[in-house]
């Protein structure tokens, strides 16, 4: 039953601190590009206004979709260690490729409806989405197989916990921890990366039908995704740590993320998958070689 | 006006503390829309933030004048969008035709069309406008004044009659003929 | 009675001459007499039939052991069918009598001079049946090199009768001959049978002659196809004892790969099927090389299916060929001659559950177990290809959207014969005995010269 | 058994004249066998061996093993679900009664590879179903009549290649019995032997299961066959490719036999050629798929990449990889059969497979849009069905060896499979519905019940693996491949890794959780108004009601993104070489020689005959040999 309260623990800390972290960094944007900004708890607002609108539905796969993208992103977050073994809901579910592909769900759900709703914006949206996933997948999850080989295992738990005795993977590690982070921003769609969103060539992709409450799932579900990706980072390259350490980090990731992101402007698609296919996957087999080899930190 | 219940209220205010805009960007008053958005006014901070589609924004802005070719385009973007929703008339054009008032193909009062909940008179409104006008939108938004989105489906039949006036009736539809 | 064989085709031969009309009804009766009396010679085999009462080696014999009993059976049977067919025979029917007793001479005479006498015949009425539907350029090619390949033979023959003093073939093959004579002889009689055994590069009257009209293929690829490689199989594995096999082997293989891709490249569906019964000439003559009992005897096994299959396809491809414009699709409206076809060609390329699948894997068996590496290559590698044009024939012939719209009456005679041939390579793939165990002795009887020589010279001993 | 297999072959024949009068009841007598067959196969005792007769004077046998009975129940599950299709399918095909027989046959024949104890039995059930899938390729369109063709020669060239290494093996041991090849090959000192062995076996399995040099004919045949054909094609078909790499490298135990070949983290070499091969295929199958705009050619081509999978599962020889490359083919064999399924019903109703004219279809078959959607979550391996247990194992096995170009190229595998199954999604039945397809309608049940069963086969065993991984479980124990640890722990509802685990059914639950809080979410905030998206199509003259940047749209297609859907992407590798290409070269290469025979000695006049005779002699004289 534990399980079950830390689940939901999960899912409460990743709506109320995620949703959070989203308004500062649109706030830390702000203070870049040299304005005040809105309020750090814009996106609290955004999100129950748009839940509060009489919104548009395009057919039943449109909301089947949504709920899909939401549901698998709440299985995701469910499933994700808070930085401990203690604050692991599921200790024998915890596996990396799990989470992996139980996240694609979401993704999944989320182009389904989206498509679904008959806009051919969605569709280049969702088309270019996936070339990204086929991009920054591809080092991130060879970096994280060299991970897993030298931990000989892949359950994260027990990765946070080898991590304890063996120094943090950033030190052990540092080239494929930065491929990881770089992977991690294309995961998060930040700046040079937010193809798939384009709001100014492609009307905000995938989104272009979303109205009202389906607005506001997908950003709730949005939220969630960002949880599971960084929260992954932190488990895996920061060693996890306690709770509070946990989400300490977490700001800190994220907060990188978003000052790089905040002054890059965006990539083509092909661009952007040359620039994956090349340095950091080449950084990424050259991690496995070190870790093949035993040259480690 | 209808008493508000409690659920309406909260939903109000929040509305008004987040507006996305879907700019419809005509007429020349497209321009002091990037001044109003950057550094210097920054109108983000009122959680006024551009939107890419129709569906997703909350306020239409209409910035400049409208020929019956974009009428049609802006009634059915218009109608597009999720309730509630406002209008803001940007520049005289929007009023009263503007310098084109005389111009056969311009209309010259918007809200014979679609409901307007706030003008912006001037030619060129300055950003410092806008904000004045975004902030007075907000507050009406509040008080629950901005109800634009239910006159115009209240008096759906006034509406679609000064729209048939102005524009016509189209016999043949297809992607050319438009 | 052996004589019979010959001799009652041609005088058959000889009345049809006299009046015209009565030709089909001779042949027709010829060959069932010669198939009766095939059958009936089954208890005397072996046995040796001295001519004029001139003893071997003098005179001219008739040797009927198992191996010549076989090749009779097959090629009279394969006339008896032929002769059903009275539009195909049309005015042939003489040369077909005359053809028959020469097939029959062939066969069974063991005298190297009187061989080379019913090989001229044989060829002389070959070019005949060649030159049916104006096919005449076709027919003088394959006289030139008929001609020429019989000279070859006489050669040879003049060439033995210097070393043995005899033209009998139990005499050639009892005394040793002298190590430089018997290249010359050899080698001549490789050519000069070759060309009738269809070896490459001797071979290139085939395509013209199976591809040229709708009776000498059916013959030809057959039963004339049948006694050459019987007569191949008699002269360098009975008489030479075994020389010059490895030419034969290399030379055979070159033949299976060559017929093989200009199948392939052939696009005429008669052309197609001769160059691929020049393939499995090849296979057989491959076989036949390696002159052990058992491979011997699968050469001969597969022969068999061969001709069958060969029939089936001839006499339904003939038919196809020479009242459709257009072939795509035309076995929507034969059905029964399609599933012949289909059966017959999936026998060719050996897919199991059809006769073709038994002889070719016995033969790949055998060669392994002989540790020959390369045969068993060859053969896959042509069984690949021969795949490829037999499985677009079947399919353009079943599948194709119909283009030549003229409905031809179902010939009954002809979907029954193929179809019941077509069910034998069915029956011959589930009891391959009935076909191996004659072939086996057909093997026995070749390889085993010393008691060839035995028989003939016992019959000048003791007389008839 | 082989009463069975031989009742069956007579039955084909037999079901071909009873089809002849009317192909409905034949097929659904074939149906009704189908079931039979699959309530059948439970049935016989494991370890059953029955003598067919000698054959050369070997013994010919059946044996019925764990491999074969996982294999059997799996291709029959598609055979039979395809067969139920049929039923009402078959009015849209030309041959309804052949069509029936040869899929007998063709299940027959598969039955039979199976139940083989030696490999000449193999090879001849082999060829039973090869000729009988080869005769059922060409009822399609016009192009299938090609596919047909390449399919023979290059399933001939695979198995021919087999029979090679077949009768190599019994010229040095003597025997065709498999499990006597595997002792013998144990105990043998030459390697280059073993390793051609090894290689020529597997040979016809590459051949068969579309593995890189021998994967063009899937494209033409999968692509043109007729259209619920491709499903057992591609479902079942190639899995018997995938049972034959499974012999050359368990039955025959690659570990054992090649224990001083180990290359690189206890995998031996051969095994490494193979698993590259089959990376290869993985690569040009998913690179090649995310290209296709004919939806059945996508798909085959994802099959390519899915036969790699599941040999480089396999080749691996690990306890994880081994039980991932065997589960996987279940999941493939399901999700492709369905999928093709899928397509056959649009096609049955649309008449037109490619994806650039379609679009949605969801608004009149939503069945099949849903049967299609589930098989692709299992295809593209996402939980929680089934396609993404066996993904996961092959991952386990690949990290724990250590093999990580591998593991990218399954990773990439595994992301553009995403890509290309989303195209058809996207392109076929979702977006706008074509004017000209507004009055399609759904499939009749009879279609889209076999589609639903497969699919809800394989959702089951995604939630509760337990099932399908016990005979899989058995297949590993007989071939020797033990863990150290369980891998399936149905005590604990637990799948195991080479360290780390999942519970399927928390994973399920979770995102039944996920899926009900989302409702309730939903259900809690305004209604949606509905936009009719099929509005231009009931009323003349009504834009579609979507954001189009203000423009009106009547005509729907023109608004739909179906063309080029990943341009960007394919942009990237538009001038790849082709492999297809350099094979019609070969082709044509061999065409060339038969015509430079022909030319040069088939086609002169008489003098040139006469040249070549004298040059015959005289060559013979000159080189004597």
């Amino acid at each position: 039953m534990t399980a079950v309260y830390k689940a939901i623990l999960n899912l409460v800390i990743a709506f109320f601190f995620v949703i959070s972290l989203e308004g500062i960094a649109r706030k830390i944007t702000a203070r870049i590009q040299r304005r005040i900004g809105p309020p750090w708890y814009q996106n609290f607002i955004d999100i129950f206004k748009a839940l509060s609108k009489h919104p548009f539905s395009n057919g039943w796969i449109f909301d089947f979709g949504v709920l899909m993208a939401l549901g698998g992103a709440i299985a995701t977050a469910a499933i994700i260690p808070m930085g401990s073994t203690f604050w692991t809901p599921f200790p024998n579910t915890d596996n990396f490729f799990v989470i992996m592909y139980l996240f694609a769900v979401g993704s999944l759900g989320m182009a389904m409806g989206m498509v679904g709703s008959g806009s051919p914006w969605s569709a280049i949206g969702v088309s270019r989405a996936l070339t990204q996933m086929l991009g920054y997948e591809l080092p991130y999850l060879v970096v994280m197989s060299s991970v897993m080989y030298m931990y000989k295992t892949s359950s994260i738990h027990l990765l946070i916990e080898k991590q304890a005795t063996n120094g943090w993977n950033l030190y052990v590690m540092p080239i494929g921890a930065i491929v990881a982070f770089i992977s991690l921003i294309g995961m998060l769609g930040k700046k040079p990366f937010d193809i798939a969103v384009a709001p100014a060539e492609i009307a905000s992709g995938p989104m272009a039908e979303l109205s009202g409450k389906y607005m506001g799932l997908l950003q709730i579900m949005h939220a969630f995704s960002i949880f599971v990706e960084v929260g992954l980072f932190v488990d895996l390259f920061l060693g996890g740590g306690s709770l509070g350490w946990f989400l300490v980090k977490f700001i800190v990731v994220w907060v990188l993320a978003t000052l790089i992101s905040s002054v890059l402007p965006r990539f083509r698609i092909e661009q952007m998958l040359k620039f994956y296919w090349g340095v950091p996957l080449g950084l990424a087999f050259l991690n496995a070689l070190f870790v093949l080899l035993g040259w480690t930190f | 006006m209808k008493e508000r219940t409690m659920w309406e209220q909260i939903a109000d205010s929040l509305r008004s503390r987040s507006l996305w805009m879907l700019h419809y960007c005509t007429g020349c008053g497209a321009m002091e829309l990037p001044p109003t958005m950057t550094a210097r006014f920054d109108m983000e901070r009122f959680g006024v933030a551009p939107m890419a589609t129709p569906r997703q924004a909350d306020i239409m802005l209409i910035t400049g004048y409208l020929n019956t070719k974009t009428l049609r385009r802006v009634i059915y973007t218009y109608e597009q969008m999720a309730d509630p929703k406002y209008v803001i008339g940007f520049g005289s054009c929007t009023i009263n035709g503007g310098i084109y008032f005389d111009s056969y193909s311009t209309i010259n009062r918007l809200d014979y069309y679609i409901p307007v909940d706030v003008y912006i008179a001037g030619c060129m409104p300055r950003p410092e406008a806008i904000l004045e006008a975004f902030n007075y939108l907000m507050e009406k938004i509040r008080k629950g004044e901005a109800d634009g989105w239910k006159r115009y489906k209240e008096n759906y039949e006034w509406y679609k009659q000064n729209q048939i006036r102005s524009l016509g009736e189209v016999y043949v539809h297809d992607e050319f003929h438009e | 009675m052996m004589v019979l064989l010959i001799v009652l085709p041609l005088i058959f031969a000889f009345l049809a001459a006299i009046k015209k009309s009565f030709s089909y009804p001779l042949l027709v009766t010829s060959t069932v007499v010669n198939v009766i009396i095939v059958l009936l010679l089954k208890t005397s085999v072996p046995s040796v039939h001295v001519l004029g009462g001139w003893k071997p080696p003098f005179g001219i014999n008739l040797v009927l052991d198992d191996a010549s009993y076989y090749a009779v059976l097959i090629a009279n049977i394969v006339f008896f069918l032929v002769a059903l067919f009275k539009e195909t025979v049309g005015k042939y029917s003489t040369v077909l009598m005359v053809m028959l007793a020469a097939v029959n001479g062939f066969v069974l005479t063991g005298d190297l001079f009187n061989s080379f006498v019913f090989l001229e015949i044989l060829t002389a009425t070959g070019v005949i049946l060649a030159s049916k539907r104006e096919n005449y350029y076709n027919a003088f090619k394959y006289l030139v090199l008929g001609s020429l390949a019989g000279s070859m033979y006489l050669l040879a023959t003049i060439f033995t009768y210097t070393q043995v003093g005899s033209l009998n073939m139990a005499h050639a093959s009892y005394f040793a001959i002298s190590e430089k004579a018997i290249v010359v002889i050899t080698i001549l009689y490789l050519v000069g049978l070759g060309v009738e055994a269809k070896l490459f590069p001797l071979n290139g009257w085939v395509s013209g002659v199976y591809g040229g009209n709708d009776l000498s293929p059916l013959v030809m690829a057959t039963a004339v196809s049948f006694a050459a490689l019987y007569m191949m199989g008699r002269l360098f594995l009975t008489v030479f004892g075994g020389y010059a096999l490895h030419i034969l082997y290399v030379l055979a293989l070159i033949t299976i790969v060559a017929g093989e891709l200009a199948a392939l490249y052939q696009k005429n569906l008669l052309k197609t099927l001769a160059y691929s019964s020049i393939a499995q000439a090849g296979i057989v003559l491959a076989a036949i090389s390696k002159s052990t009992e058992k491979m011997v005897s699968l050469a001969y096994f597969h022969l068999t299916n061969d001709v069958i299959a060969k029939f089936v396809l001839f006499l339904v491809a003939t038919f196809l060929v020479y009242n459709y414009k257009n072939l795509n699709g035309v076995f929507k409206k034969h059905k029964v001659l399609g599933t012949a076809f289909t059966i017959s060609s999936m026998s060719l390329i050996g897919f199991p559950l059809f006769a073709g699948f038994q002889s070719k894997l016995r033969m790949l068996m055998e060669m392994f177990k002989t540790s020959d590496y390369l045969f068993p290559a060859v053969l896959l590698f042509a069984t690949v290809i021969e795949l490829t044009y037999l499985v677009r024939w079947n399919v353009k012939l079943w599948f194709e959207d119909i283009e030549d719209e003229s409905e031809v009456k179902g010939p009954a005679l002809r979907a029954t014969i193929s179809i019941i041939l077509a069910i034998l390579l069915v029956g011959i793939f589930l009891a391959p005995n009935i076909i191996l165990n004659p072939t086996t002795k057909v093997a026995k009887a070749l390889l085993d010269s010393t008691s060839y020589i035995n028989n003939v010279i016992a019959s000048s001993m003791g007389g008839m | 058994m082989f009463t069975l297999l031989v009742a069956l072959l007579i039955f084909s024949v037999v079901n071909y004249f009873i089809s002849k009068a009317s192909w409905r009841v034949g097929s659904i007598i074939n149906a009704l066998i189908g079931s039979y067959l699959i309530f059948q196969v439970f049935t016989i005792p494991k370890g059953t061996e029955v003598t067919i007769g000698k054959f050369l004077g070997e013994t010919l046998a059946l044996q019925w093993t764990n491999a074969g009975f996982y294999f059997s129940f799996v291709s029959l599950l598609v055979i039979v679900a395809v067969m139920f299709f049929a039923i009402k399918w078959l009015d849209s095909q030309k041959h309804p009664a052949a069509f029936n027989m040869f899929i007998l046959m063709v299940t027959a024949g598969s039955l039979g590879v199976f139940m083989a104890k030696d490999l000449i039995t193999l090879y001849i059930f082999w060829e039973i179903a090869v000729l009988s899938s080869m005769l059922i390729i060409p009822m399609g369109k016009k192009e299938s009549r090609k596919a047909a063709v390449v399919y023979a020669v290059m399933s001939a060239v695979g198995t021919y290649m087999f029979l090679y290494g077949a009768f190599m093996i019994y010229s040095r041991y003597g025997t065709f019995s498999m499990p006597e090849i595997a002792k013998n090959l144990a105990n043998d000192p030459s390697t280059s032997f073993k390793v051609a062995v090894v290689l020529l076996i597997a040979a016809a399995g590459i051949a068969k299961s579309g593995i890189f040099p021998l994967h063009t004919w899937l494209r033409i045949a999968h692509g043109n066959a007729p259209d619920a054909f491709s499903a057992v094609l591609s479902g079942q078909l190639v899995k018997l490719g995938s049972y034959v790499l499974m012999i050359s490298v368990a039955v025959f135990p690659s570990l054992k036999i090649f224990a001083n070949l180990k290359l690189y983290s206890g995998v031996p070499a051969p095994n490494y050629f193979l698993i590259a091969l089959g990376a290869a295929s993985i690569i040009i199958g998913t690179l090649m798929a995310i290209k296709q705009d004919d939806m059945k050619m996508l798909i085959a081509y994802s099959s390519v990449a899915n036969g790699g999978y599941i040999l480089v599962g396999i080749g691996t020889m690990d306890p994880l990889g081994f039980e991932g490359g065997v589960l996987h083919v279940f999941n493939h064999a399901l999700a492709a059969a369905v999928i093709f399924m899928a397509f056959a019903s649009v096609v049955y109703r649309t008449h037109t497979k490619k994806i650039s004219e379609l679009g949605g279809l969801i608004h009149k078959m939503p069945i099949t849009y849903i049967a299609y959607l589930f098989a692709i979550i299992s295809l593209a391996g996402i939980p929680p069905m089934s396609g993404f247990i066996s993904k996961w194992m092959i991952y386990q096995a690949l990290v724990r060896k250590g093999m990580f170009i591998t593991a990218a190229i399954a990773f990439f595998g595994s992301i553009g499979s995403f890509l290309y199954v989303f195209r058809p999604l996207a392109g076929v039945f979702l977006g706008q519905l074509p004017r000209k397809y507004k009055d399609v309608k759904e499939v009749p049940p009879i279609m889209w019940i076999p589609m639903l069963v497969l699919v809800a086969i394989s959702f089951v065993m995604g939630v509760w693996p337990f099932p399908i991984l016990q005979p899989i479980e058995n297949m590993r124990a007989d071939f020797g491949i033990a863990p150290s640890f369980k891998i399936a722990d149905a005590q604990n509802w637990l799948v195991r890794g080479f360290s780390g685990s999942w519970n399927p059914v928390i994973v399920f639950n979770l995102f039944i959780t996920g899926f009900i809080v989302a409702y309730i979410l939903y259900t809690l905030f305004p209604k949606p108004k509905k936009v009719d998206l099929l509005k231009p199509h009931k009323e003349e003259g009504a834009p579609i009601n979507i954001y189009t940047s203000g423009e009106f749209i009547y005509t729907p297609e023109l608004y739909h993104y179906n063309t080029k859907f990943y341009a960007g992407f394919e942009r990237m590798y538009e001038k790849h070489p082709s492999w297809e290409k350099l094979l019609y070269m070969l082709a044509k290469f061999f065409h060339d020689v038969g015509e430079w025979i022909h030319g040069w000695f088939f086609r002169p006049s008489p003098s040139a005959y006469t040249f070549w005779l004298a040059m015959t002699i005289l060559i013979i004289f000159w080189v004597r040999w």
